[in-house]
């Protein structure tokens, strides 16, 4: 096998029967990971699929990669171990919103702030789905559910939110349905050098329908979706007349042709900004909600800096080898 | 008496138990090991046992701050720190409080005199000053004002008073150095280096060694010098090692030799982090300590480790192996090599964290969901970490499924003389590792000798798998919900365990090899017990006592039934309530069991061993 | 044979066992109740068994994603949902593939003739048709073309299609009900009140119940009705329960009898789920049911509600269980009142999660750190659930330490008819509950007679107090670290719950009370063993046979040497790899034990069971 | 005892001997909180403290209240567990920056979600105390401690960033050796309706003496900290002529009577305001370090939540007894 293979999505998918509910966007998550596996110039043997237990954590069997079914939130923790272990491995997360932000919440904050280089697909479906319909951690205030038969009294976290407030360096957002800007984001989060987290917004067909469908039905789309791309100007809209603008320190939708406002006053989106406030006011825009690389700040990862520390020890330490280690101190010997 | 005469008198002892108490801040750590290496280096053999106090910095002076190091020499082998004490160093009233009881009648205990003041003696709760109250007479003791002898032998070396103080462990440690006639040069030696930067200090240590010393050398009230001669020892270079370095040194052999890399996945927990301290030092030996965010991350990113083709361990005590469970039974599901060490301390949940027990076996053995079986051994003493690590590595690898290492506190933070094993001297250790293409791979095919499944690693063209928590096709490993098959996992599970047997030595009798009465223990009572039994024999040599001692757990060994068999009592000693008495009257109930259970958070002593051996067979 | 003639010929039946498969959108789960709660309304002993595929929603047709409810009914007593059928309904290939084999030979097997098209069979990897191809030649198969009868029947109902089709398993349950001359009246009220507000779909519904009936009415190749007589019963009002919530609301019961609010703190999981869905709808009955983070934070937050108060509990399956092994040491450390459930599930690990196991009885034991006993009891069946969650809530109460209740995805999801009990037939409960102020206030002084300690509860004034998990004094309960304090800590701890075999029933034994064969059991297999032993006596009038199942596992009852001495064999039957064997042999090892155990994540059946017993007694 | 007791500090103090360093940092919240408490009008027996385990998590013991010494990290998990049992108690939580961050970091970020009303105490010194000096998760890049030989590689938590990433409400933030100020923030944090948590930058004399010296000792104290009040300006500086204006989306210190600034320039503190931006910078902001309460925003708690859903219960479900429930759906009679 040489590097210059040419693979097409098949060449990704297991043998494996897959599982999930006819019409699950889950369908649609492992086929645009598939298409982008061939962009990222890796060896699939190279590949590691790691996840935890969900609908969503089945994802690994459907691939054909080395990979993790792990247990219940523990996916980010696996992975960890898995790319310290060997950093030339492309290490994939696929974990639900319970598996990630429930049991796994706290694996999720550390993996973030470590900056640690795996590529971590979040399938929000804003439910528990594989134990048949529990409000999660992104459930709605009010939202019945098995567990919450009056409506959850327990406010949701906002993923990106949560992960900026982790040190997230890389966040990047998309519809479940919308295949073609998974493609693209997966493609991205694999080239940035970092944590990366991908939110998919993924319907569940069985315990939360039409969750998402304001947002993502075709019909509205395009008015209530902004794509943002790295430099371009934040427009968006089926006529692309819409662009966000500042208000002082919040953002505001305006209309570009109305009140004297041209496609110059609009904001240009900087994924690279270091400081967070303009990523964490995109993130938490909830008309319209942005989608695409919303942040993509390079930063020291991991591995960089455990190499860093590495080249310190094997600088300063007068001991370099485990036989020197033995014999190292005070020692005596016995003539027996 | 003259002054003459007494520098003459000798005794000579076949060993000698010394313990160094004091506040937390007066040095007693290091008093305690210059003495022990001294000692060593010198010929003797040696066992310490350090007891810190719970507390970080106690207030000073107060009871519950009192910290102190234990170490016995001896000219035949030591095999534990000993029970009570031949001589007590006390620098201050709590400290003499909290030890004075297990000083042998008659013996020495030498004080710092300047120390009894009022307030300390009211922090130490005591009414009268036990000097001159009367309340020691049952024993011999040396009131030394040492404060005041190392702040005048100091007087010039320009340090303030406070830094003066600082070095009377050192008079401590000098007297003690004449007291058994031992040179002071490796001490002497040792502060040259550690304080390199500061010859001040240096000078100031020395000084007031030398000053403990001479001091000793004209003072009447020691009239003896002891006599620890060397003792016999195989041939080879030793060095003193600790515990949990020794465990940690173990895996790193294990990595060398089976061309692996080391991943730890850890959380600190007293008395397991030193092992992680450890091994954060070698990274540039090709150790990957990483430290995680809490238990679970710990083991779960071993897992991935081990995934990824690395010797994956992680290290904890109970209550982190308590929640290391659930993931535990997946390696076990995976069937991938993993190491999980407990250094195990007193129990239950916090408990007593800076003591040592044995709590944690039935933990260990069945603290997880499902019919999930782990390879268990146990170490038996600080330098046997070393061996026993490295035995542990070689199981896990050699059969593809984790092992539990248990240790203690008592073996973990104590040391002893250990003869220095290169890589050359340990066994070889093969591995199920694939990194090339293979025709006709299957994930779960085992070997027919182990039952291991081959360990293909992420990187290897064409072996691409996926391995989970579900219950597996017995080949292919895939997902099988099937009734049989499931059944056929656990049974093949449980067997690979089994089999381990045939591949760790038989159980060994020590002592008489039938008879009377057979000791039996595990894990980190090694040392005392057979000191207990071989203390019991020289006094009773009529009787009959044969001493067995498990390293392996689960599986048990070969030839226990037929060890058992030879005995007419049978004594199980642990440090809990009688789980491995439990566990062997489950295995082998043919046989009657008389437990012998302390629990607290203490080594098991001699004596009330050996009155309990009497209790039996008298 | 004229339509006349064979319309009078019946076939009385002790018990008749039924499953109906179909694919997970084809309502089996309602057919099956509908039909088991008719059977019961009008008079019949139930027991149902649901067994849900393991994904959510598998493709149409696929082998993995049959859905099939089980009842066995009967005019005797039911212990179980029975083994081998008396009748099969399947709607589809791949539900007949599946489960045929489980059809007794001869017996009738009625299928809807329509869903075997090819790609059906396709799916269900038949290479020909089996209803063509002889291969069902050993069965009574009756062939019948359900979705199209339906069609036709609900043709003016002016639905589509596909929602007509939905109704094809009222129409196979029109069936049933003529097959048993089972009235339909009560599904027509059960369909009337579900869809009080579709109109069309009751209607639409119930004609397809009617045109079932009908045409099994006309159909030749049904000549026989079966007659199940109405079992005897105690006297009283009856319901259908289903395990788990015989769970939740025996908790109910226990708070309200001891006037306490019950806090549920739980993490969702398989097959524990259903009781915290059903707690959750009490809330407004003093019912505190909370959804929390992780199977920690459930644990964790139930001990605040506890040392609040409250009645606390906490719900999971194996892998939870492992995770709150930490949680649960720090609760038996604190001496408070706890709750938890663990509804088995196959492992290890993720293992078989909607399979049923019994194989986290030594977990329930050990699964923790230190020495820490719990109170470990087991329901036995679905019914029993609510005594039992209702026992370990008084035992927790009355006794102060925490109690594991094992129940498993068998019974939790199986269901049979429960003789209502009211608070007013539960026995009394008591607590060590203090509000009020109280002189001589000591946290940690015992009642002697169970050793329970006071559980004073923030809010009263002048008993503040502080625990923890750290070694306490054994009055004060403030922090001790001495050694003597803990061994007796330790040993109070374990004497507290061996005290609870004075407070429990002593074990009894069904059938023969000596002789050949003692089959012992534990929780939910007590059916299928009750069953099997009630079948091998009737077949083997000669042999004596005995039946001992354990509710109480620690600790055991009173009366088990007794009873064990009075056989000369003991069979120990599990659904795991022998873990209540091993821990009898631990407790008792003068006796023999024979294992049978079974690891398909399946129940107990009696053939297999009265095979074994015919290789040990014949 | 009737509710009109006058308590002072000493009145909380337990019996039990402190077992902390002499010199450690957490004596003075200890005193802190004790003179705190009799400002509350809190009966002594309606007050918990809860931790977990760590040197600041002894807390409990030194307190003559109710109180849980848990294990490590579930303190946040245990005191939900008490609230929801009794809403009328006063709950605290004493934790420390291992015990809250490291292992407990799961229970920390949903106890702030779900707003219940705890009061949580951070003992934030950037190490682990009671296990001898390993590296936390608030550690510096770099900093060498046991377990770091040659430098930390994990980069860390802000703790007030990651608290509102979670949805934090009430965020204040004092020096160790402030016990005026901390007196006054465990006070506005009892008042405070929902989950308040109070970051105090401890000094650990031990194993990180000196890692707040640069913002906490009495001679750089006044220039390096701001104290912010709500409605306040957002002044600081030995003269009082440091303040707070903004630049673009980001704060920067201007000097009053320099470049024509006025004290009406500098921007006022609004801690009520519901939009995380202006808080998020200051809790951010590195010079100065920002004191004070400096978010407070009162919304729906866990309980009003709870309550609420239980009167749909109660308005809703036909069954109002347990009796009625063991009745209700299909049953039949035997005569027996
Ligand atoms: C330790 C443990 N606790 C709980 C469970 C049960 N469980 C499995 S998946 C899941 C949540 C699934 O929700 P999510 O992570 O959102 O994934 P989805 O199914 O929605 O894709 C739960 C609670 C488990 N398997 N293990
Ligand atoms: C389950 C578990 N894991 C690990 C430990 C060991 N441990 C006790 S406290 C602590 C960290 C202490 O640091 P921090 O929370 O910052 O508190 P501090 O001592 O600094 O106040 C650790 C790792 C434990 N007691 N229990
Ligand atoms: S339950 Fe929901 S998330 Fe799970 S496979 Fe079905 S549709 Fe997808
Ligand atoms: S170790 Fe540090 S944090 Fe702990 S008591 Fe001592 S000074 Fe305080
Ligand atoms: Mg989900
Ligand atoms: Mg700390």
């Amino acid at each position: 096998m040489t590097t210059a293979i040419k693979y097409t999505f098949k060449d990704f998918a297991s043998d494996q029967d897959v599982r999930w509910c006819p019409g699950c966007d889950d369908y649609v998550i492992l086929r645009s990971i598939q298409k982008a596996l061939p962009e990222i110039g890796k060896k699939k043997e190279d590949i590691v699929f790691i996840s935890g237990i969900g609908c969503s954590s089945r994802f690994p069997y459907y691939m054909d990669n080395y990979g993790i079914h792990g247990i219940h939130g523990r996916a980010a923790a696996i992975a960890t171990g898995t790319k310290l272990a060997n950093p030339k491995l492309s290490v994939w997360v696929a974990s639900g919103d319970g598996d990630a932000m429930a049991i796994g919440g706290n694996h999720f904050i550390h993996f973030l702030r470590r900056n640690i280089d795996i590529n971590y697909i979040l399938f929000n479906n804003e439910i528990y789905g594989l134990t048949k319909g529990q409000f999660s951690p992104t459930s709605l205030l009010g939202q019945r559910t098995k567990s919450s038969p009056y409506g959850n009294a327990q406010a949701p976290f906002n993923p990106g939110e949560l992960a900026i407030g982790a040190h997230a360096k890389f966040f990047a957002r998309a519809a479940g349905n919308d295949s073609k800007l998974q493609t693209k984001l997966y493609i991205e989060a694999e080239k940035h050098k970092g944590a990366a987290l991908v939110e998919i917004l993924q319907n569940c067909v069985i315990f939360n329908d039409g969750a998402y469908k304001d947002i993502t039905d075709k019909t509205v789309k395009e008015d209530h979706q902004l794509v943002v791309e790295h430099g371009k100007p934040m427009i968006f809209g089926k006529n692309k007349d819409k662009g966000l603008v500042l208000d002082g320190m919040k953002l505001k939708v305006a209309t570009i042709g109305e009140n004297g406002i041209t496609e110059d006053d609009i904001l240009v989106h900087d994924a690279k900004e270091k400081d967070v406030t303009m990523h964490l006011a995109l993130i938490n825009l909830k008309s319209p909600v942005v989608m695409g690389v919303i942040r993509a700040v390079e930063e020291e990862t991991l591995i960089d800096r455990e190499n860093k520390i590495t080249e310190i020890a094997k600088q300063t330490n007068p001991i370099q080898s485990f036989e020197e280690l033995l014999f190292s101190g005070q020692t005596f010997e016995v003539e027996g | 008496m003259s002054k003459e005469a007494f520098h003459k008198e000798t005794r000579n002892m076949d060993h000698a138990v010394i313990r160094f108490v004091g506040d937390s801040g007066d040095g007693m750590q290091l008093t305690g090991t210059q003495f022990s290496t001294s000692a060593a280096l010198l010929g003797n053999d040696v066992a310490t046992f350090p007891n810190y106090p719970s507390e970080i910095r106690a207030p000073q002076g107060s009871l519950y701050g009192v910290s102190g190091f234990q170490v016995n020499i001896g000219s035949t082998e030591i095999s534990t720190p000993g029970d009570d004490l031949d001589i007590l160093v006390a620098m201050n009233p709590a400290g003499l409080k909290t030890n004075i009881k297990d000083l042998k009648p008659g013996q020495m205990v030498i004080v710092d005199e300047d120390s009894f003041t009022r307030s300390n003696l009211q922090k130490a709760k005591y009414e009268t000053n036990p000097l001159t109250d009367g309340s020691l007479s049952n024993y011999n003791v040396v009131p030394v004002p040492m404060t005041s002898l190392t702040r005048e032998a100091l007087k010039d070396t320009g340090l303030d008073s406070k830094s003066m103080t600082r070095s009377k462990n050192m008079f401590a440690l000098g007297m003690l150095y004449w007291l058994f006639s031992k040179d002071p040069k490796y001490t002497e030696e040792f502060l040259k280096k550690k304080f390199k930067k500061k010859p001040v200090v240096v000078e100031a240590n020395i000084k007031a060694l030398k000053a403990g010393i001479h001091f000793a050398d004209t003072l009447e009230l020691m009239p003896t010098h002891y006599i620890v001669t060397a003792a016999k020892k195989e041939k080879g270079t030793y060095r003193i090692i600790m515990g949990n370095q020794a465990t940690a040194w173990g895996f790193i052999a294990a990595a060398k030799k089976s061309g692996l890399e080391l991943y730890l996945g850890s959380y600190p927990i007293t008395p397991a982090t030193d092992i992680l301290h450890e091994l954060a030092k070698w990274r540039h030996l090709g150790v990957i300590a990483f430290q995680a965010e809490d238990e679970i991350a710990g083991i779960s990113s071993a897992i991935g480790a081990s995934f990824a083709g690395k010797l994956a361990i992680t290290t904890t005590s109970g209550p982190g192996l308590a929640l290391k469970g659930e993931a535990l039974g997946l390696a076990i599901m995976l069937e991938i090599p993993l190491v999980v060490v407990n250094v195990q301390r007193g129990g239950p949940s916090t408990g007593m964290p800076t003591k040592t027990e044995q709590s944690d076996l039935m933990q260990a053995l069945y603290g997880r969901n499902g019919e999930s079986p782990a390879i268990v051994i146990a170490a038996k003493s600080p330098a046997d970490s070393y061996d026993k690590a490295y035995e542990a590595a070689k199981l896990t690898l050699e059969h593809m499924t984790p092992v539990v290492l248990l240790t203690d506190g008592y073996i973990g933070n104590g040391s002893e003389p250990w003869r220095i094993k290169t890589l050359d001297e340990m066994p070889d250790i093969s591995t199920y590792r694939i990194t090339e293409y293979q025709e006709d791979f299957h994930p779960y095919k085992r070997d027919p000798k182990t039952l291991a499944r081959p360990w293909a690693i992420p990187g290897t063209p064409g072996l691409e798998h996926v391995i989970g928590g579900l219950e597996k096709d017995k080949i292919e490993g895939t997902v099988s919900q099937d009734p049989i098959n499931h059944e056929e996992m656990v049974k093949l599970r449980a067997e690979k365990v089994r089999k381990v047997k045939d591949f760790i030595p038989a159980l060994e009798t020590e002592f008489d090899q039938e008879g009377d009465l057979l000791v039996v223990g595990w894990g980190g009572t090694y040392g005392s017990l057979k000191t207990a039994v071989k203390e019991y024999k020289d006094k009773n040599p009529d009787k009959k006592v044969g001493f067995a001692h498990f390293s392996y757990i689960n599986p048990l060994p070969h030839g226990v039934a037929d060890t058992f068999s030879k005995f007419k009592n049978i004594l199980v000693a642990e440090l809990n309530n009688g789980q491995f008495a439990d566990f062997l009257r489950m295995n082998y109930p043919e046989f009657n069991y008389t437990k012998y259970n302390k629990i607290q958070g203490l080594p098991l002593g001699s004596k009330e061993l050996m009155n309990k051996f009497d209790e039996i067979i008298k």
